[in-house]
Formats: structure tokens, C-alpha cells, sequence
């Protein structure tokens, strides 16, 4: 196995292209290097991406910010406006691993190892997060939410890497949360995650709202129908049953040493429900 | 051996020095199993099997051995054939043919991770290169993973030389039923015709691993002169030695074992899985062999304990007076027989004064590595049905349930169901204790509930031997045989340092290697400081007669008129003569003059450890919504004779508690359909985080066992028996659901919920 | 000789034709094994393998030579081992 | 394929050496600089032993690449105490008996001084979430917990 640690963008991007499907994007390192001692992958050539300059930075762009694909999870929320303005993606990110793993692992990691459990992904996409792609053709945009085709793998083509993401402007009245359900208190993997990112008018109704699940089918999901659950109403408890039962519904899980898929798809609505309940008393400035 | 005057006042015993391993622990410098290198040194991998049942048709090995850099492979074929029969090592009954099957497989696998072949070369790199090349044809048969299953007539059968014992007449079949036992007492069918409610229960217990955080190492030195030396975490380096001489086929006296700090082992360090492995790797690469198992290995190929169907059924007149009491156990024992169904079966009731009980229970083989014992095995499984019918009897006739088990509780002169009377015990004195707690007035919320479960186990006593060695400075080294898993040399120092009047800093505690000291067994059965502290006195009290004698001729009087008091020898009286008492310093210092090097020495058949028994109580919180339990607040009450040292017992309370939360709660083994195990890693095997519990309030009652020197019972295991149980009681309180299955993980008691149909929780 | 009132629990009674209980004249537990054994010749492997004895409530794993004390209950179980 | 030549600093010391590329600072700890006071209890970042600090952040080492040192400045729990005086965390652990086996007793020292530098008077669910990562199997955390809390607040003592 060969390591490459590139300072630019061009270099990783030759690099990968370069080394074809023997070539992995190493970010944080906490699922790759599991997956390197445990054989499940063997790659021919690690690329980190690490010492590249535009995956290491948090900045402010556009009222919003660009978050490089390297930036640590303990990096992130330690920034000084980012966590108060995204509290959602910051706690998404926050939940993943023990501190020692937010010390290195990643939100470019995090998505790209594609895993439908990942925790910083329904926070991203409930974000409108959008993620900057790098390749042997140019940059090109893609909605979080596109990222991921399925369990492992992901739209990105050869030569392709995420550098950055952008979260966008925050708007008056708005507010974001994430919650995931583990059997303990930290240290497992989301049994069901969602994270709901809510903007309200000035009476407090719900104007628009982004509502994503993850663990629950092969990759996290925006799903319309809890949005649509939401707008028009002030959380009152027949919309929360409409958004329960709409996260319920929209929930193709497996079974699997984690969860059964009737216990995943209850407790979707539950755990949609609580989230949007912090997202709403967010919004409201409480 | 005479018992402390439980009226005078000690120095050290009762007391929380700072234990003598402390600083080698904190700096990192303790020496654990992985942590030793030698000079030449190769690295050895095992090779498992992916199968959970096969016939082995051929291995293979010549592309591994052709590997640059391999020096050995070996499979089964290295290793001697032992007969398949039960022979004494040490104080346990060890079926080798087992043993030398589940080292490393011969005619079949028997689980997904039994060991098929080892590789030594010269980095782990190359060693697993060479596992990739190893050639191995399968055969795979059927398998089978349920206990119930695996009864089943038509089940697939393990091992065809294997008939239920325990059964006249004698099974015309194979089965996967090893053994059949029973205990009893009076006659049930009395007892139940006396009673005026019956309860009775079906529960279900998954497989749990200890789940120590040092996984199994070794480093093994087999030289050109058939002398080996092995270096091992261990549970129990007398036991490692006698198991590997017989399995490597070489005298045992050539073999010197030395244990290492041992990280954790609950039990699972009491079996050999690596050591014959390296040793004969060694032996054939003629080079040191360093054996490191991953985390995943562990959980595939070391013994967990029992998963089990119990079936108890408990009669009760309206008083609560207990009538009968019976229960039948299915212990899975993995691949080769030998779970802890009959320790079950015998403390299943053991805390309760009844008059007719009937304990029945079965060991059954199954496609899972080989159990090996894990803290009170057995226990926990049984007690745990034991004790949710006990408070469901309460619920039913209306009693509190401490007040139910104080009425029914055993006492002295209670004959145990398992047949012996007790002695002292302190069975009702924790249940006193748990009255009197704060925590009995703590009020409970919506979705709370408080359990309440007794425990009880045996306690072992057996082979040990200690020796101290006095230094001309005064200061003694006292050389130990039970490997020190939980600070165990800090106790031992401390009974020296009472015995013989010094600083417990001037006692340099170690654990000797087999080749220094006597046989010993190992450090399990809440043993250690019950034997390795009656030993230990047994060698301080040696020195004291020598020093006396020393002080005799020293100021030429009868020996008889030198008393040792304090440290120091003095005339025993004004009429002895008027002599400046000696003190143990300065009899250590002239002792070349007086007659040569002190040593002391004790070697004992340690007998009468007395039984112990806990009271927990627990309060839990349920999500309506998730299922999810969440301890809130625990106190748990632990009879220890006496507390050595305080803090150590209370550390055995506390962490045994929460390996029960985790028992309790989440922890399982998972097999997918084609029997191989699912969860193999720390990530979804899930033992309790710190931030998953509470502060365990430890609560130390001391109803001294009369037979020790201090009055010492073993702590080590019953902490592990009564918190399923209390917790399984807790749940059931806050939902008014009975949970007979563990682990009440979170979809389960969702299920449970949702099928009681209880309204949910305003969300 | 002081006299035992012996008990056997688990599986041995199998190898007694059921009876649990007897009375021996015996100094120590190898006496007591002894006549057990005279009576029931079959019982003598499975004392050899995981017993226990228990003398009046007190517990004694792998020991031969244990005193009696007169009138002593003297109880046959399976021995325990530990985690 | 030829070995990695990498200068870092460990405990205050420079230190060289050589690692295959698949090496992670664990093993470079262990097998190469034979400082084995970093514990490997799962290689899957999900025990704790294995922590250490790498440029004042909290890692496990079994999750980073020995390559990835260069110019790094690692902190282990040899480097902890200050000669022979101990650190207040590990006199701390001594005294509370924090310990039993001992194996988890490195990784989570040096997690709770990484905490104690960030917060110096944390709460006690905040120093148990802290720890999360740190699994100890034997002390059922309570004595761990209290022994961090006893050196914050000596600490503090000491600190005003």
C-alpha cells in the first residue's frame, strides 16, 4: 500500500484518477483504517487529503459557511459562530464517535464512506448542505442528498473528491436540530437518526421545513412528506402525528444486528418527531 | 488457622492504603501480555474457520511455508490427539480431548472462529499473508445455534460419541445433551399442594462475553533442550502450565509460566487458547513466538458464558411463606460440553430457607465457541429467573419484596437447597441494609420504577501457596501464586503488614512465577484473597515463630517466654528478664548472625470459604417511546466477611454491577443464519460507557466467615447475580409488564409495549 | 470412631440406587468415601472427579483427610470453580 | 516496498523512525518505539486504550497512520508525569482506587488530562460523556469519575 499526502487539490485529484479503483481518499481515517486492519478494503494507494489547504478551513462565504471536507468534528464545533448558527449539523457531527474519534474524523469521511447510518448526513442535507466536488473535469456542486447511491457507494467518479461543504445562509426565524436513537448513551452506531431544519413566519408557523432520516433505508433521505407534514401548521400534535407517520412511512430499513425493520420504522417517527420539536423551539429563538 | 481477635484493632486491615502496583499502572509501565519482546522474537496468527460446523477434508500449507519470512506453520496434526475423558488438573475435572479440539480443530470446526491452523513469521504482516495462503477444503454440515434447537430431535448432532449423562438408562442415541443434573429437597409436589399461589415463568438469556479490554497474549520460548518458558495473561499461570504440558505433550516441570499484569479476564483467562498455539510454534520455528488475538478474535473464539432457557416455578402460601420452589435450566455450552448449568442449578435457590425444591439442568453443545466461565457462572442465569418470580410473588400477595425475601430468607443452620447448612451468613443483613438506605425513600416519576434481587454464591477456597522473604533492611518481599486482576497484592500486603507489625509499604508484593513458587490454583471463584490471604498469614505467622525464636536465643530465654506484639518480640513477662523488646527490623537485621535468611512459607489446601450474598436495588426510567432503560439511580449490597481493603471491594461491587446493567440491557451475541457471529467488535457488542450509568453506591455489610484469619469472603462474583434480575424487576414495575428476556434491549421492550397496548407517553 | 450422618446431593444417588442418605462410622472424609464406596462400588469414579464436601456447613474441595466431629453432617456436592 | 523515514516528537522528545505504510501510530508506539504504555484493546477506535494526544488533540492511535507523524508533536501516557512527580490525575486514580486491571488506566488518563485542560471544572456528566470512549471493564467507572473530579478540583486548588 502507497501513501500520497497531496498539497493541492490538482495533486490528489492526479492522484486519484491515477490510481483508478485501487486508490482511496483517506480524510479522518476512523472507518478507513478499521476497514484496512480488518481487511475488508486493500488498497494499492492511500491519498490523504489532509494537507491540502481548502479541506482543513471553516469560512464564512456568502452569509454562510464552507466547511472543508478535512475538518475534524472536534474542529467544528469549537468554531466560534458555526455550532450557534447549524446547532443541528454541529450536534449531528458532534454525536459521532467518542472525542477521540471527533479529533479526527470528518464530515467528507463521514459522507463518503456511505454508510446509511451516518450521523453529520440528515444534518447536512436538512442543512441544504451542498457539497463542492473535485475532479479531472472541474468542480461541480451536488446536494448532499445525491452523494450517496446506496450502502458503500456514492455518485463520486474516478478522480472525484469532496473538498468543501457550503451551508447556506442561515434565515430569520429559522432553526436546525438532529437526533439519532442508540440503544446506550454514546458509542453506537444511529439506529435511526433525523435531522430537521425548520424556518418559521412571524406567527410561528412552519414556512418551510427540510426533514431527513437516516438508518433507515439504504442512504440517508430528504423526505418530502415529513416536510410537507410540517409546512402550515405550528407543531401542534396533529402535525407531529403527520410527520411520525410520514417518517414511518417513508422508511425501507433491513434487519440487522441494530434494529428490525419494525422497530426502526416506529421509532422514525418518534425520534422525526422529538427532533422537530427541538428545530421548532430553535426556530422560535428558545 | 486461628481467627483475628474481631476486637483488636488493626492497622492496616479495614484500611485504603495505596495499592503497590499503583504507580506502574498509571505511568504505563506495567508489563501486560502484549507488552513483552524478546530478542529474535516471530509473530504468530491464528487462521479460523468461517464455518460454524465442517469436516475438515485437507489443509493445505506449502504456499504458506514457501512464504519469505514464515518460520512455522502448524494445524492439529502438531498438536498430540488426547483422549476424550475427565481428568483432574489441578482442582478441575478437563476433558482434553475437548481442550486439544478447541485449540485447534482436528476432524471438524465447531464454530465460526475455531482455530484451524497458526502461522509464526517474522512481522504480523507477513503472518497474515500467510493465513491467506493456507488451503483448507470444508465440508459444511448443518448447524446449530438455539438451545432449544439444538435438542430437538432431529437436530445436527456435534460430536457422535456424545451421550446424555446423568440419565439411566443410558441414551441409545447421541445427542447434543452432554449431561442432565438434579438437585432436591423434600418433595415438590407437597410443597405445591401447600401453597396458595403458583408462579411460573419461562426466561431467556443471550450469550455475554466478559468482555475484558486486554485481549489473550502470549510470548512463548521453546529451546533445543524441550524447556519452554511462556509469558501469558492469565487468570491462572499454574492452570496455563498444566493444560499447555499436556496438550504440547511434555513434562510439566519444563515448562515455567509467568504471568503477566493480566488486563481484565472475569473468568475468560482461566482457559488456555494461544499458549499451546505459540509453544508449538516455537517448538518448531526453534524461535520466540509472540501471539496477539485481535478484538474480533475474542469475541469469536474465546468462551462467553451460557445463553439459557429457564423455566422456574415458585408456590407461595398467602404470608409469603415460600413452598415450593423448582426450575429446570438449558445451559448452551458452545461447541464441547461443560456450561455452568450445575453451579446454576445449585445457587438457583440458595438465598432462601425452603423445604422442598427440585433443580434440574442440561448442558447442551452448540455451534458457538466453547463457554468458559464468566464471574458466579451460572448464577446470574438462574437467580435471575429465581428472583423475578420471587418479586412476582410479592406483587401478587401484596409484600414488599425485601419483607418477602427477610421471611423466606436463609440464615445459620439453613439447610441450602444445594445441601449443606449454612454457616454465618449475612443474607438478611444485606437486605437490613438496603432498608436503611437513603435510597429507599428516593420517590419515583411517571415511567420509573424500583427493583429489588438477591444474590448468592459459593466461594472457593483450594490449593495455594506464599512465601515471604525478609530482607536484612526489615523490609519482606512476599511472592503470591493467584495472578492480581483488581488489586488483590495491596490486601495481601496489608495481612502481612498486619501480621507482622510493619508498614505495608515494606511489603513488596509480586506474583511468582511457576518454577518459584508452589502449586497455586488461579485466581477465580472469589478465591484470591480468601486463600492467597490465608497463605500469606500463614507465611507472616512462620516468620513471627522464627523471630521469636531468634529473640529467645538472642537474649537466651525460653522461647515460650518471647511474645511478638506490635512488630516487635518482647519477654513475655518481668519474670522472663528485662530485655528492650527487638523489633522485626532488627531481628531482620542481625538474622545472618542468628541463623540465617527468614523465609516463610505456607502451602495450603485453603478450605471453608464462606458463602456471600448481595442486595441490589435499582431504579429505572423507561421511554415510552424507544424502549430504551435507563439506570438512574443503583445501591448495591455486598456481605464481604471483612473488607480488606475497602475501596478494592467496593471496585468489585461497582464493576460487577455494571457488567450486570450491560448483561441486562444490551449486551448479546448475534448470529446471522449461517451461524456466524454478527457482532464481533466493541461497536455492537455493547458493554456499558461511562456515560450510560450512574455512581454505583457500594454498600459493604461484614458478617465475618469464621474460618479466615480476618474473617474474609470473596466479593468477586456476587456482585454480578442480583442486577438482572432488580433490573428486569424495575422495568417490570415501571410498565407492569413482566420481561423474562434478556437483554431488555430497547426494540424488545418496545415490542412489549406496544403489545400491552399501554397509551404512549405524550411525545 | 465419631458417626457421620452423610448426605449425597446431585446426580450421585444414581450410583446408590437412590438413597441420599446414610450413617457412617468415620474418622475423615476419605473414611467416609470409603464406606460409601464398600456399599456402592459403582459411586467410587465419581468421587475421584469435581466433588465437594461439605462438614457441618463448611465447604472442602479436594481433601482427604478432614476430621469428623461426632454426629457431623456430612454433605456430597459437586464441587464449585468460579469466574 | 521501502519503509517511511519519519521524524516526530513524542513526549517533548524528537524522535525517527521507520514504518510500512499500514502501520498505525499505535503499532509505531508499541512495535517500533516499544512504548507500551498505549494499550490495543480493539483497533477499531472503539475502547479508548489506545489514546493519545497528537498536537494537543485526543486521538486514538490505533485510527492514524504512522505516515502521518511527520512533524507531529504525539503526547503519551509515559510522557505524563512530570519526572517523578505524578500528575494529580494519576495520584488521583492511586488514591481512589480508579483502577482494578489497570489495561484501560493509560487511555484514560490521558483522556481525562486532555479534559481538564479544555475544562477545568467539568460536571459529572460532563466528565462521564468525556470518557465515553474510554471503556473500563472492571471499576464500573464510579472511582474514575470521582478521581477526575477530585484532580479538577486539587487542580484548581493548586491553579488559584
Amino acid at each position: 500500500m502507497r501513501y500520497e499526502s497531496p498539497q493541492s487539490v490538482d495533486d490528489a485529484i492526479g492522484l486519484l484518477a491515477n490510481g483508478g479503483a485501487g486508490a482511496r481518499v483517506m480524510a479522518g481515517g476512523t472507518d478507513l483504517l478499521v476497514q484496512l486492519r480488518s481487511g475488508m478494503l486493500e488498497p494499492e494507494l492511500v491519498v490523504d487529503i489532509k494537507q491540502i489547504e481548502e479541506t482543513r478551513v471553516i469560512t464564512e462565504e456568502s452569509g454562510g459557511f464552507r466547511v472543508g471536507a478535512a475538518v475534524a468534528g472536534a474542529e467544528l464545533n469549537e468554531h466560534p459562530r458555526l455550532p450557534k448558527i447549524w446547532p443541528g449539523v454541529a450536534e449531528a457531527f458532534d454525536l459521532i464517535g467518542s472525542v477521540q474519534i471527533q479529533g479526527r474524523a470528518t464530515m467528507g469521511g463521514n459522507l463518503c464512506n456511505a454508510s446509511p447510518a451516518a450521523d453529520s448526513v440528515p444534518g447536512m442535507i436538512a442543512a441544504g448542505a451542498i457539497a463542492t466536488v473535485a475532479g479531472p473535469k472541474g468542480r461541480r456542486e451536488l446536494p448532499v442528498e445525491d452523494v450517496c447511491t446506496g450502502p458503500g457507494r456514492t455518485s463520486l467518479g474516478s478522480g472525484e473528491f469532496i473538498v468543501s461543504f457550503f451551508l447556506p445562509e442561515r434565515p430569520a426565524r429559522s432553526g436546525d436540530a438532529y437526533l439519532r436513537f442508540i440503544p446506550r448513551t454514546e458509542m453506537d452506531i444511529a439506529v435511526v437518526g433525523a435531522g430537521v431544519s425548520l424556518t418559521l413566519d412571524e406567527s410561528g408557523v412552519v414556512a418551510a421545513a427540510r426533514v431527513a432520516l437516516g438508518a433507515v433505508a439504504p442512504t440517508a433521505m430528504l423526505v418530502q412528506d415529513c416536510s410537507s407534514a410540517l409546512v402550515g401548521t405550528s407543531l401542534d400534535d396533529v402535525a407531529l402525528q403527520a410527520l411520525s407517520a410520514a417518517a414511518s412511512a417513508a422508511c425501507n430499513p433491513i434487519n440487522d444486528k441494530r434494529g428490525t425493520i419494525e422497530y426502526r420504522t416506529k421509532v422514525a417517527g418518534v425520534i422525526a418527531q422529538r427532533t422537530a420539536k427541538i428545530a421548532y423551539s430553535r426556530a422560535k429563538g428558545e | 488457622m486461628t481467627t483475628n481477635d474481631e476486637n483488636k484493632t488493626l492497622k492496616w486491615v479495614g484500611s485504603r492504603p495505596n495499592r503497590p502496583d499503583g504507580v506502574d499502572k498509571v505511568t504505563g509501565r506495567a508489563k501486560f501480555g502484549a507488552d513483552l519482546t524478546l530478542p529474535n522474537m516471530l509473530h504468530g496468527r491464528v487462521l479460523r474457520s468461517p464455518h460454524a460446523h465442517a469436516h475438515i477434508v485437507s489443509i493445505d500449507t506449502s504456499k504458506a511455508e514457501a512464504l519469505p519470512g514464515v518460520h512455522a506453520v502448524i494445524t492439529g496434526a502438531d498438536l498430540p490427539l488426547l483422549a476424550s475423558e475427565f481428568v483432574p488438573a489441578g482442582e478441575a475435572m478437563v476433558n482434553y480431548g475437548d481442550m486439544c479440539r478447541n485449540v485447534i480443530a482436528r476432524e471438524k470446526v465447531l464454530y465460526d472462529g475455531h482455530a484451524v491452523a497458526a502461522v509464526a513469521a517474522k512481522s504480523v504482516q507477513i503472518a497474515k499473508q500467510a493465513l491467506k495462503l493456507i488451503e483448507v477444503e470444508y465440508d459444511v454440515l448443518p448447524h446449530v445455534i438455539d438451545v432449544d434447537e439444538a435438542i430437538a430431535p432431529d437436530a445436527p448432532v456435534l460430536h457422535d460419541h456424545m451421550f446424555t449423562a446423568g440419565v439411566e438408562p443410558k441414551p441409545e442415541k447421541p445427542s447434543n445433551i452432554a449431561k442432565r443434573v438434579e438437585f432436591k429437597l423434600g418433595d415438590i409436589e407437597v410443597g405445591f399442594a401447600a401453597a396458595d399461589i403458583i408462579i411460573e415463568r419461562d426466561f431467556n438469556t443471550e450469550t455475554v462475553h466478559q468482555g475484558y479490554i486486554e485481549p489473550h497474549a502470549c510470548v512463548a520460548n521453546f529451546s533445543e533442550d524441550g524447556q519452554a518458558e511462556l509469558w501469558c495473561c492469565t487468570q491462572g499461570h499454574f492452570v496455563v502450565r498444566g493444560y499447555c504440558a499436556r496438550l504440547l505433550g511434555m513434562e510439566v516441570s519444563k515448562l515455567r509460566v509467568t504471568a503477566s499484569e493480566i488486563g481484565g479476564g472475569f473468568g475468560g483467562k482461566t482457559v488456555v487458547y494461544l499458549e499451546p498455539l505459540a509453544l508449538a510454534l516455537s517448538r518448531k520455528a526453534n524461535r520466540p513466538v509472540k501471539m496477539v488475538m485481535s478484538r474480533e478474535e475474542v469475541f469469536r473464539a474465546t468462551g462467553p458464558t451460557s445463553g439459557a432457557k429457564v423455566w422456574v416455578k415458585m408456590g407461595a402460601k398467602k404470608d409469603g411463606t415460600i413452598t415450593a420452589a423448582q426450575c429446570e435450566l438449558k445451559f448452551q455450552a458452545g461447541a464441547f460440553q461443560g456450561s455452568p448449568m450445575q453451579p446454576g442449578a445449585m445457587c438457583a435457590f440458595a438465598p432462601y430457607d425452603l423445604e422442598n425444591v427440585k433443580a434440574v439442568g442440561y448442558d447442551v453443545v452448540t455451534n458457538r465457541p466453547k463457554v468458559a466461565a464468566y464471574r458466579a457462572p451460572g448464577g446470574p442465569i438462574s437467580e435471575f429467573g429465581v428472583e423475578s418470580v420471587v418479586d412476582e410473588i410479592a406483587l401478587l400477595i401484596g409484600m414488599d419484596p425485601i419483607e418477602l425475601r427477610l421471611l423466606n430468607g436463609a440464615q445459620e443452620g439453613t439447610q441450602a437447597a444445594y445441601g449443606p447448612r449454612f454457616g454465618p451468613i449475612g443474607m438478611k443483613e444485606t437486605l437490613f441494609a438496603l432498608q436503611n438506605s437513603e435510597h429507599m425513600q428516593q420517590p419515583l416519576g411517571p415511567n420509573q420504577g424500583r427493583g429489588i434481587a438477591s444474590g448468592f454464591w459459593f466461594n472457593i477456597g483450594g490449593d495455594t501457596c506464599a512465601n515471604i522473604n525478609v530482607s536484612d533492611d526489615g523490609t519482606v518481599a512476599l511472592a503470591l501464586g493467584t495472578p492480581d486482576i483488581g488489586g488483590s497484592r495491596a490486601s495481601m500486603s496489608m495481612m502481612v503488614a498486619e501480621e507482622l507489625g510493619i508498614d505495608v509499604k515494606d511489603v513488596r508484593p509480586m506474583i511468582a512465577d511457576t518454577a518459584s513458587l508452589g502449586y497455586t490454583f488461579l485466581t477465580g471463584g472469589s478465591r484470591a484473597t480468601y486463600s492467597s490471604g490465608m497463605a500469606s498469614v500463614q507465611a507472616a505467622r512462620s516468620i513471627i515463630e522464627q523471630m521469636r525464636e531468634r529473640a529467645a536465643k538472642t537474649w537466651d530465654i525460653p522461647l515460650e517466654a518471647v511474645e511478638w506484639e506490635d512488630g516487635h518480640a518482647r519477654p513475655a513477662s518481668s519474670n522472663a528478664g528485662e530485655f528492650e523488646p527487638l523489633s522485626f527490623a532488627d531481628i531482620a537485621r542481625t538474622m545472618a548472625k542468628t541463623g540465617g535468611p527468614l523465609v516463610g512459607s505456607a502451602a495450603l489446601n485453603a478450605q471453608g470459604a464462606g458463602p456471600s450474598f448481595a442486595a441490589h436495588m435499582v431504579d429505572v426510567e423507561v421511554d415510552p417511546g424507544t424502549g430504551r432503560v435507563e439506570i438512574l439511580r443503583y445501591t448495591a449490597v455486598q456481605d464481604a466477611g471483612r473488607a480488606v481493603h475497602p475501596s478494592y471491594v467496593e471496585g468489585q461491587v461497582q464493576g460487577g454491577v455494571v457488567q450486570g446493567i450491560g448483561w441486562a440491557l444490551n449486551e448479546e451475541y448475534v448470529y446471522g443464519d449461517d451461524g456466524t457471529l454478527q457482532n464481533a467488535g466493541f461497536l455492537d457488542y455493547r458493554v456499558p460507557v461511562c456515560s450510560d450509568v450512574p455512581m454505583i453506591d457500594a454498600k459493604i455489610v461484614e458478617v465475618p466467615n469464621p474460618r479466615h484469619p480476618y474473617g474474609v469472603r470473596g466479593v468477586g462474583e456476587s456482585p454480578i447475580i442480583p442486577p438482572m434480575a432488580a433490573i428486569a424487576n424495575a422495568v417490570s414495575a415501571a410498565t407492569n409488564i413482566r420481561f423474562t428476556e434478556l437483554p431488555m434491549s430497547p426494540p424488545k421492550v418496545l415490542k412489549a409495549l406496544d403489545e400491552a397496548a399501554l397509551p404512549e407517553a405524550a411525545e | 470412631m465419631p458417626l457421620a450422618n452423610v448426605l449425597l446431593t446431585g446426580n450421585l444417588s444414581q450410583f446408590t440406587g437412590g438413597q441420599t442418605q446414610f450413617q457412617f462410622d468415620a474418622r475423615d472424609i476419605r473414611g467416609v468415601m470409603k464406606e460409601l464406596v464398600r456399599l456402592h462400588p459403582d459411586v467410587a469414579p465419581h468421587l475421584e472427579e469435581g466433588l465437594a464436601v461439605a462438614i457441618n456447613g463448611e465447604i472442602f474441595q479436594d481433601t482427604w483427610f478432614e476430621p469428623i466431629p461426632e454426629g457431623a453432617e456430612v454433605t456430597f456436592m459437586p464441587a464449585i470453580g468460579g469466574g | 516496498m521501502a519503509r517511511h523515514h519519519i521524524t516526530t516528537h513524542i513526549n517533548g522528545d524528537e524522535v525517527e523512525f521507520l514504518c510500512d505504510t499500514e502501520q498505525t501510530l499505535l503499532d509505531v508506539l508499541r512495535d517500533e518505539l516499544h512504548l507500551t504504555g498505549t494499550k490495543e484493546g480493539c483497533a477499531t477506535g472503539d475502547c479508548g486504550a489506545c489514546s493519545v494526544t497528537v498536537d494537543g488533540r485526543l486521538v486514538c492511535s490505533c485510527l492514524m497512520l504512522g505516515v502521518e507523524l511527520e512533524g507531529k508533536q504525539v503526547s503519551t501516557i509515559e510522557g505524563m508525569a512530570d519526572g517523578e512527580r505524578l500528575h494529580p490525575l494519576q495520584s488521583k486514580f492511586i488514591e481512589h482506587a480508579a483502577l482494578q486491571c489497570g489495561i484501560c488506566t493509560p487511555g484514560v488518563l490521558v483522556a481525562a488530562k486532555s479534559l481538564l485542560e479544555r475544562n477545568p471544572d467539568p460536571t459529572e456528566i460532563e466528565v462521564r460523556f468525556w470518557l465515553a470512549g474510554n471503556l473500563c471493564r472492571c471499576t464500573g467507572y464510579d472511582k474514575i469519575v470521582r478521581a477526575v473530579l477530585d484532580a479538577a478540583a486539587d487542580m484548581r486548588g493548586a491553579a488559584a
